[in-house]
């Protein structure tokens, strides 16, 4: 109800506009994620560019996947991130170790790369003229349904997938006292 | 439900975060941004799914996009569990100090 | 889904089964022996199995799979490689300081992955076959995690391959908003009308060749290759070689199929010019390098190229090529690196070109297959890359690509040169008689010996009477 | 069937040693001379049937044949087919083969098993050229033979062995690759023109080709073949691989790989695209003249006996182009003498070389000298082997050189003076290497046993050969004559509007015709 | 007799077979008995047929023997044929008999020698080929006997091999001659596209008609020949390798470098002599080589000290005589001079031999002297070869063949006064020199002491040698001398008479110009060497007259032009590119590519963000082919 209630909103308040300034947040917040040297400030400010393209979701019609972004990317994902930021407990040193590495001399080839890919890209999209469409509303529903129906066989290889990711970070995130051969140190069960 | 949102200006947003993504992969020095960058990237290419599905009015970009989700899931446990990895033999995150192989 | 759904998919259902059983097992704590027996029971069931696909005509499991001749023949040979990795794996990581059990979980994953690709026809389960054969390999290549280079090697491939899976969902996003559907067939016929391709389509074709020139380590999108050939652990190393390869290249060749792709210039520009860097480059990297495993990788490379070029014109014989090739250079492969795997030692593998030295005076069966696997794929007649090369030479100048098939020939030229460094190191130094070293698993050691040599057997029955294997490329044939 | 047992033979053979070599060493020889005399044996029972039972004067070209399926999928079938010329360079073969065990009968002593499979291997897939009628089998024997070339090279042969092996090798193979391109377009015209693909060289020898595609298919198989023969500027893998190869290795490489590439061109090159052939005719002679003189000059500065001998060796196959391209009957049988002679004589030198370097431990004709007080036999071998090499008339060379220059005289005037010129320079290098290496004071202290009974035997048998084809090579010729006259037939039609006459052969002409007219004129007024 | 023609070459190459595979098996008796013997046998046979080809002509003026057909193809058939025509008689009895004599000689002259068998061996693989020379009834057998007896001199030149000079003399002369001999070769080929044979007879009846005089195909295969003869007979521009074959045993410079192969030159333009008259241009080369041969030979001899290079150059000179008499058209002429300078200059060879051995090797004229008393036979004998080589009047045989020759290049159609002058100028020189070695040698004081004697199997045929050198020109007498010209009776069965100038007369004052001439340059020599030895001492002061004696002494420089116009060229390109320039083309390219594979390498760097650079770069790449198409 309130996804409807929100897009209403939206709509009554213009929606293009609605839509400008939320990619505009995005667009600045992912400026933000790559340029920063502190880690934590970074992962904040993904954070917030998620959000933004989750409202984006929303104003595409697609207010499943946008709630998927904010519990699954925002949440989960991120919360991984900081988690391991926190382990390793990378704060000052790291931020000094990327400000002194982001300088213009470094980072200006990448960009520049970055930029004719974008002018490529952007040419390409915009040169393309995809007729006039009207949004349209694909409700959880319909995104379930399809999930459970056709694509079940898809459901199941991601199942498939996510095992395979379970079973790498286990076996790599495992600790070993030493990294002699089992054999030789058969007093200490790994 | 009608929506006067332009498909290219979503296109265009979901290039340019891709781009952006690809430009933080290429910049940072450290592991960890290199892989916040990759997020930003699919994030990105979901964009894109997300919106393409909703062009097409078919649930078959959310379930794209969900798929990718489970992907970036997956490849980020491994990845930060080979960051720890990193940081347990070399102290550091530093990508640049990972060049024992060459040639 | 129905039964026959289920008869269509009962390779990928077993390999499925398989990892969650082997996982089990793993939780009733076998052993390394046990698990590896089984596992490897598992994959001649796999294989088994299908021998009863329907062979009739293609069977669809809308929207995402289709499982026909093609399909089987590409499983079969990935099918087939896990299971020859699968057995040379044993001592290998019997020697190895890292408990081996996940191994072969992930093992089963991978070959589940490359066989959704073989088997997919839609880019939901393209990307989700590539991804679990990813992810999988991710921790395979890292496999032993106290090592720097493996871990290095992981990293590595980690961010390129997430990186380069980046650029392939946005072109299929930029071809699904153009097109409205994921599914090859679909999209096919959307084009079918049009004289010329439509740029946003090609736009998103170009990023996805990006994402799958990456994994098929073509150039410009090559320079992980050495590093994760060398970084990862043998057995792991001769499964990208083959399994990963041979399911992209399967994938692609299908959606050319289906799209009829071959018909627009600009793709096959695009192809032809990255078939062309790809197999001078590779052959070019490897001329002087010192390291075997990098050599293989850089050679990988070139092959890849030689791949494409069969690709290229997109005739019947170029399917055949496609598949022959395959064949031939993953047998090859294998037994390339198989003798690199038994060759390797508790602390290093057998990778510096210096301990090949004279090996044909320590062990000349051993060398005698390496020889015979080299040789091949230097494509010498008397083996089976010889035939596979002349296949693609044949398939590229009926097309009349006479240009490629030179570069071709100027790349399998230099190619010459680094594969007969390896053989001459072996046959050079006047080592003393063979002595006799004592096995820590002779069993092991003796079944890993005689697969080998089936495999060596297999290449020179392939390269002296390849008539069998040319009809039974013919009958697995991807139909137009 | 015969075709088949003789490479089967060899073959089997091959592995035989390989496999006993293991248990016994000096079991491998003894099976590698077995073998490859029962195959000369068979072959020269085979030839005498053939000149004495059938007419070989005017019958049939092909005198035998064996065809089987191989590769049905691509019209590749196992076709063997034999007429005079692959008799002749069969027989050679074997003779050179038992000849090849028996001059590494104490040279080898590491490795025996395999080293005798290589040299069978090599004989094999030299048989297999010489009569494979399929152009994909001809291509597969081609490469075959390389294989165990190289290793013999690689393991068997002196310091450079590598190199030289790599060299060898990388020459071979890429020019062989590019045939391989030539043989498939010439498969793929020919399908297309007719729909039925076939490598089948019978089939293949009707295929009409444009101009244009016809020179390049030709430049495919002709740097295949040029480079084996070798042709400057394509020799270079030859001094090497012929310096550092053991004594085996460089006769098999001297005496019969060589000759493969002479047979290619003149089985495949010209019978397949003989406008093309004619029309690159002039520069092939050429540069087979500059081969005459380069090679001969090369020979004259090397130091290492091995390298000179290897160097002529290239000046004496630039004969063979300047014949080959003369398409007439006498250059050709010129050309045919010449394989069969030089592989005799060059052979020859290069087993005296390996039993120099078995007793003097050095191939360096600086290091030698005045070997003739210890070594009457091997001198008095020498100098012959050396006038054979210069052309000296009696020996089978000379007829081969003079037939050859004969007939290219008539094709072109001014290359074959020039080609003549090289007779010179062959006699500065032979004399030399006699000079170096028997003559003068004695520079080896210690002393050197003279040939033994196994040597004489060799070198016997050699000399005697070379005599006899010097002095009465009619059966050699009749052998050929079948297959070149079918050969010259391909260009008699051409040679009515010859565009290559030369100036001088044109006034030769115009001063015949006119003189026979003054004269008539002289009859009249009479 | 025909049927035994072929036992001719068959004695001495059955003797070299036996030699050759034997030698070191068999006691010096019997090697003397086989080397010698074999060609005393053939001698005989050549008197045997040579007395039933005299007794009673042949049929067609020849015999002939077919052995068997050498080789068939197309229309190419020379057969081993022999054929034996009163020219070749000529030649077949100079070769067997004096072949017979030397060996004879060689026998004791060799005797203390280690390589006994082999110089027999040589040698009678020698008069095996030079009578499949002169025996030939083709072109291409002429070859085969024209390229061994070129092989032999070779063997038999550096027949002492330890001394590198032999060898080197030994190679200059085979490939000096060589170049002659390729130069034939190419004038076979000729031969063989205008007439569709090589067999000489036939050569001969269809070249009048297939060519008419003075045509340019004749003219070039005329050349050719020529060049051929000029190679082996060591006339201008060739001659430089005769004086220092002279390393090799007097016997052979005695056999080949004198009286037989170096006239093979001859025999071959006598041979075919068609040609050569149908092309006028090459027979006055060919007189105007002989002329300027015989007096520059001639100079050089008369200033050279070691006693075998003074009769080099003199047997240069004597055959430029004959290669005068051929280029006048007197053919008889010229083979008459050829078989009487075999006579004598075998024996002044051999004489010299005996000489040299006496002296203990001692080769310097001028170390000699005082040896008439001391060796009474070689004196007389070597005297009266010197009277016949200078051409002593009416007692010498040279006299007669020699004033042939000088009126014919006067008297010839082809002849002219400059060509007679050169000739009379020659004799002159000749006598000066023939003088200057016998007063050096013979008289004076004695300056070196004799070590060795000469027994009776080294005099006996020096003296039977004398005998025909003196006597030998009886059977040719000049006009005014009573016109007894058995000789050229027997020739014009094969060659054509000389034709003469019309109103030609005066023979006589001709023959007591040379007369003069020659009694002048024997008192020249006489005063200068003997007499008065202070004269020569102060010509020697003056610094033209050195360089002019240095020019003289050194062959009027021939030597040092090839050297620095051939050898060294050829020579420093070939040291220069040893290793092969076209193998360091190939070298560049393996250079490039491994230049190529470092360069990629480097972008192999192992650092990840270039590798991902990399993918971007290649992703731009892509996406710009499609901007462009």
């Amino acid at each position: 109800m309130k996804i409807h209630q929100l897009t209403y909103i939206a709509y009554c308040l213009k929606m293009d506009i609605f839509f400008y300034i939320t990619a505009f947040v995005t667009l600045f917040s992912t400026i933000m994620v790559i340029t920063r040297h502190n880690p934590v400030h970074a992962l904040l400010y993904l954070v917030i560019s998620l959000l933004s393209l989750s409202v984006i979701f929303f104003l595409l019609g697609a207010p499943f996947v946008a709630l998927l972004e904010i519990i699954i990317y925002a949440g989960a994902i991120m919360v991984l991130f900081i988690f391991v930021i926190m382990l390793l407990n990378l704060g000052k040193e790291t931020a000094a170790q990327e400000k002194a590495w982001l300088k213009p001399k470094i980072w200006i080839g990448p960009v520049i790369l970055s930029t004719i890919l974008l002018a490529e890209l952007v040419y390409l999209i915009t040169m393309a003229q995809p007729p006039s469409y009207t949004l349209q509303t694909v409700d959880s529903k319909a995104v379930a349904i399809s999930l459970f129906g056709p694509y079940l066989i898809g459901v199941e290889l991601a199942a498939m997938l996510l095992m395979a990711g379970v079973v790498g970070t286990a076996h790599i995130g495992q600790q070993k006292k030493t990294v002699l051969h089992r054999f030789l140190k058969e007093e200490e069960p790994s | 439900m009608n929506a006067p949102i332009s498909i290219e200006m979503v296109m265009l947003l979901a290039g340019i975060l891709f781009i952006l993504g690809i430009a933080g992969v290429i910049i940072r020095k450290n592991i960890i941004f290199m892989l916040l960058s990759v997020e930003i990237m699919l994030n990105a290419a979901g964009l894109a799914f997300v919106a393409a599905g909703s062009r097409w009015a078919q649930p078959d970009g959310q379930v794209m996009f969900i798929f990718i989700l489970t992907m970036a899931a997956a490849e980020v446990s491994v990845g930060l569990a080979l960051i720890l990895r990193i940081y347990h033999q070399h102290k550091s995150l530093d990508i640049d100090k990972l060049k024992e192989m060459k040639g | 889904m129905s039964g026959n759904d289920f008869i269509a998919l009962s390779p990928l259902l077993l390999l499925t089964g398989s990892s969650v059983l082997i996982m089990l097992l793993i939780a009733l704590k076998l052993s390394h022996r046990n698990i590896q027996l089984s596992s490897l029971l598992l994959f001649i069931l796999a294989f088994f199995s299908l021998f009863y696909e329907p062979d009739v005509s293609p069977h669809h499991i809308e929207p995402l799979l289709v499982v026909d001749r093609f399909a089987v023949f590409i499983m079969g040979l990935i099918i087939f490689s896990g299971l020859v990795v699968n057995i040379l794996s044993y001592i290998y990581f019997e020697e190895k300081e890292e408990g081996p059990k996940e191994y072969y979980v992930l093992l089963f994953l991978c070959t589940l992955g490359a066989c959704v690709l073989a088997t997919s026809k839609h880019f939901i389960s393209l990307f989700l076959g590539l991804e679990i054969l990813t992810v999988g390999l991710y921790a395979l290549i890292a496999y032993l995690k106290a090592r720097h280079h493996n871990i290095e090697a992981g990293i590595k491939y980690l961010v390129l391959a997430a990186f380069s899976s980046a650029f392939l969902l946005f072109g299929m996003a930029l071809i699904y908003l153009q097109t409205g559907s994921m599914e090859f067939s679909i999209i096919g016929r959307s084009l079918h009308s049009l004289p010329s391709l439509p740029p946003l389509f090609l736009t998103g074709l170009g990023m996805m060749l990006v994402g799958v020139g990456f994994k098929l380590a073509v150039v410009p999108f090559h320079m992980w290759t050495a590093d994760v050939y060398q970084g990862a652990p043998t057995p792991v190393t001769s499964f990208i070689a083959t399994v990963s390869k041979g399911g992209v290249i399967a994938v692609l060749l299908r959606f050319f199929i289906v799209i009829d792709g071959f018909r627009f210039s600009p793709l096959m520009l695009m192809l032809m010019s990255i078939a062309i860097a790809s197999m001078i480059v590779g052959n070019l990297l490897a001329l002087q390098q010192k390291n075997v495993k990098r050599i293989l990788a850089y050679s990988s490379i070139a092959h890849l190229g030689y791949l494409l070029v069969a690709l290229i014109p997109g005739s019947v014989m170029s399917i055949q090529a496609v598949s022959f090739y395959l064949a031939a250079y993953f047998i090859t492969i294998l037994t390339a690196f198989g003798i690199m795997t038994i060759l390797s030692t508790k602390e290093n593998d057998a990778e510096d070109i210096e301990s090949y030295k004279a090996l044909f005076w320590k062990h000349p069966l051993l060398a005698c297959i390496f020889s015979a696997a080299l040789l091949s794929l230097a494509g010498i007649p008397l083996t089976a890359g010889f035939v596979g090369k002349f296949f693609i030479l044949a398939a590229s100048l009926q097309a009349g690509f006479w240009m490629i098939a030179f570069v071709l020939v100027i790349g399998s030229v230099i190619g010459l040169y680094y594969y007969l460094r390896i053989i001459s190191k072996m046959f050079s130094g006047r080592g003393g008689v063979p002595r006799k070293e004592q096995r820590s698993h002779p069993v092991f050691y003796l079944v890993s010996v005689i697969v080998l040599s089936l495999l060596t057997l297999f290449i020179i029955w392939f390269g002296v009477y390849p008539s069998g294997l040319i009809y039974f490329v013919d009958y697995f044939r991807l139909n137009m | 069937m015969i075709l088949t047992y003789l490479i089967g033979i060899l073959m089997g053979g091959g592995l035989l040693a390989l496999l006993l070599g293991q248990w016994n060493k000096s079991l491998p020889k003894w099976i590698a001379l077995g073998t490859v005399s029962i195959g000369f044996m068979l072959l020269v029972s085979f030839w005498i049937d053939q000149s004495h039972g059938v007419n070989i004067f005017l019958s049939e070209t092909w005198m035998a044949e064996y065809r089987h399926d191989w590769i049905p999928a691509f019209g590749i079938s196992f076709h063997l087919a034999l007429d005079g010329l692959s008799l002749l360079l069969l027989v050679l073969t074997f003779f050179l083969g038992i000849l090849a065990v028996l001059c590494s009968w104490n040279e080898v002593k590491e490795r025996v098993g395999f080293y005798h499979f290589n040299l069978l291997w090599i004989l094999a897939g030299i048989s297999g050229v010489f009569i494979a009628m399929d152009l994909f089998l001809f291509y597969f024997f081609w490469e075959v033979m390389l294989i165990p070339m190289y290793f013999l090279i690689g393991i068997w042969g002196s310091e450079k062995r590598e190199y030289a092996a790599y060299k060898f090798f990388i020459f071979t193979q890429a020019s062989g690759l590019l045939m391989l391109l030539a043989i498939l377009g010439i498969y793929f015209i020919h399908g297309s023109n007719t729909g039925n693909y076939t490598f089948n060289y019978f089939e293949l020898l009707g295929t009409t080709i444009s101009p244009d595609t016809a020179f390049w298919l030709m430049l495919g198989f002709m740097i295949a073949f040029v480079v084996k023969l070798p042709l400057v500027p394509f020799h270079s893998w030859l001094p090497d691989a012929h310096s550092e190869a053991p004594t085996a290795g460089s006769l098999i490489l001297a005496g019969l790989l060589l000759k493969t590439g002479a047979y290619g061109i003149l089985r495949f090159v010209l019978p397949l695209f003989p406008e093309a052939a004619q029309s690159v005719a002039s520069w092939a002679m050429l540069l087979g003249v500059i081969g005459i003189i380069y090679g001969a000059i090369l020979a004259y500065s090397q130091t290492d006996l091995k390298r000179l001998i290897a160097y002529t060796s290239v000046s004496h196959m630039g004969f063979v182009i300047l014949g080959i391209f003369a398409f007439n009957e006498l250059a050709l049988q010129g050309v045919i003498m010449q394989l069969v002679t030089h592989a005799i004589s060059t052979g020859a030198l290069f087993i005296m070389a390996g039993m120099l370097k078995e007793r003097l431990h050095t191939r360096d004709v600086r290091l030698m000298g005045g070997l003739w007080t210890q070594m009457p036999q091997m001198g008095g071998t020498a100098m012959l082997l050396a006038m054979a090499s210069l052309g000296l008339p009696g020996l089978g060379n000379f007829i081969a050189e003079f037939l050859i220059l004969l007939g290219a005289f008539k094709a072109n005037v001014w290359l074959t003076v020039l080609a003549t010129c090289g007779l010179i320079f062959s006699a500065i290098y032979s004399l030399w290497l006699i000079q170096q290496v028997f003559l003068g004071p004695k520079k080896t202290p210690d002393s050197v046993q003279d040939f033994s009974w196994r040597e004489i035997i060799l070198m016997a048998s050699l000399i005697l050969s070379i005599i006899w084809l010097g002095l009465y090579p009619q059966p050699v010729i009749n052998t050929a004559r079948p297959m070149i006259n079918k050969l010259e037939k391909l260009f008699v039609n051409q040679s009515t509007n010859n565009k290559h006459v030369n100036n001088l052969h044109s006034t030769i002409c115009i001063e015949h015709a006119s003189s026979t007219a003054s004269f008539s004129n002289t009859i009249k007024l009479v | 007799m025909d049927y035994l023609l072929w036992l001719i070459p068959a004695f001495p190459l059955v003797g070299f077979i036996v030699l050759a595979l034997l030698g070191k098996h068999l006691s010096r008796f019997w090697i003397a008995i086989i080397g010698a013997g074999s060609v005393s046998l053939s001698a005989i046979l050549t008197f045997v047929i040579g007395f039933s080809f005299l007794s009673s002509t042949p049929t067609g003026g020849h015999y002939s023997q077919t052995l068997w057909t050498w080789l068939e193809v197309a229309a190419f058939n020379p057969k081993i044929t022999l054929y034996l025509d009163a020219l070749s008689l000529v030649f077949v009895f100079v070769i067997t008999f004096i072949g017979a004599l030397i060996h004879i000689y060689s026998v004791a002259f060799m005797a203390a020698d280690k390589d006994y068998a082999r110089f027999f061996a040589c040698m009678n693989l020698f008069v095996f080929s030079m009578l499949l020379l002169v025996l030939a009834d083709n072109l291409l057998l002429l070859y085969l006997g024209w390229e061994g007896v070129g092989l032999c001199s070779y063997l038999l030149i550096g027949f002492w091999y330890e001394n590198p000079t032999n060898g080197y003399a030994a190679r200059k002369a085979f490939i000096i001659t060589r170049l002659g001999d390729t130069a034939m070769a190419i004038g076979l080929f000729v031969i063989f596209y205008q007439f569709g044979t090589l067999v000489i007879p036939d050569i001969l009846a269809l070249a009048p008609s297939t060519w008419h005089e003075g045509a340019t195909i004749a003219t070039v295969a005329a050349l050719l020949l020529l060049a051929g003869g000029i190679g082996k007979s060591a006339q201008l521009p060739l001659q430089t390798w005769l004086p220092d074959a002279m390393a090799g045993p007097s016997p052979v410079s005695a056999l080949i470098h004198a009286a037989t192969m170096v006239t093979a030159g001859v025999y071959l333009i006598a041979r075919m002599h068609v040609i050569f008259q149908l092309s006028p241009i090459v027979q006055m080369i060919v007189a105007g080589i002989g002329a300027a041969t015989l007096l520059i030979a001639g100079f050089s001899a008369l200033t050279q000290y070691d006693i075998k290079r003074v009769l080099a150059y003199s047997t240069i000179s004597q055959i430029g005589y004959m290669f005068l008499a051929l280029g006048l058209g007197a053919w008889t002429a010229a083979i008459f001079h050829f078989m009487i300078h075999a006579f004598f200059k075998a024996l002044l060879f051999l004489a010299a031999g005996a000489v040299i051995e006496a002296l203990n090797h001692e080769h310097n004229m001028f170390k000699m002297g005082g040896l008439k008393n001391k060796l009474p036979v070689i004196f007389w004998t070597f005297l009266i070869g010197s009277a016949s080589l200078a051409a002593l009047p009416i007692i010498s045989a040279g006299f007669y063949s020699k004033d042939q020759i000088l009126w014919y290049a006067w008297a010839s159609e082809h002849g002219s006064p400059i060509l007679w002058l050169i000739a009379l100028l020659g004799a002159f020189i000749t006598a000066a020199y023939t003088t200057r070695m016998m007063v050096l040698t013979f008289w004076g004081d004695a300056k070196t002491s004799v070590g060795h004697y000469p027994g009776k199997l080294m005099t006996i045929p020096l003296i039977v040698l004398a005998f025909f050198s003196l006597f030998a020109g009886f059977i040719e007498l000049p006009h005014n001398f009573g016109q007894f010209t058995l000789f050229s009776n027997l020739l014009h069965q094969v060659l054509p008479e000389t034709v003469l100038k019309a109103g030609i007369h005066g023979e006589l004052l001709f023959q007591l110009l040379a007369l003069l001439v020659t009694f002048g340059g024997i008192y020249l020599a006489y005063i200068f060497w003997y007499k008065q030895p202070q004269r020569i001492e102060k010509l020697k002061r003056s610094a033209p007259l050195m360089s002019l004696y240095r020019f003289w002494f050194s062959g009027w420089g021939f030597d040092q032009v090839y050297q620095v116009l051939f050898v060294k060229p050829i020579v420093f390109i070939a040291n220069i590119n040893k290793n092969d320039v076209v193998d360091k083309l190939y070298q560049g390219i393996t250079t490039a590519t491994v230049h190529l594979y470092r360069l990629l390498s480097f972008t192999q760097s192992g650092s990840l963000r270039w590798y991902i650079i990399g993918l971007v770069i290649g992703a731009i790449l892509i996406l710009s082919i499609q901007l462009m198409l």
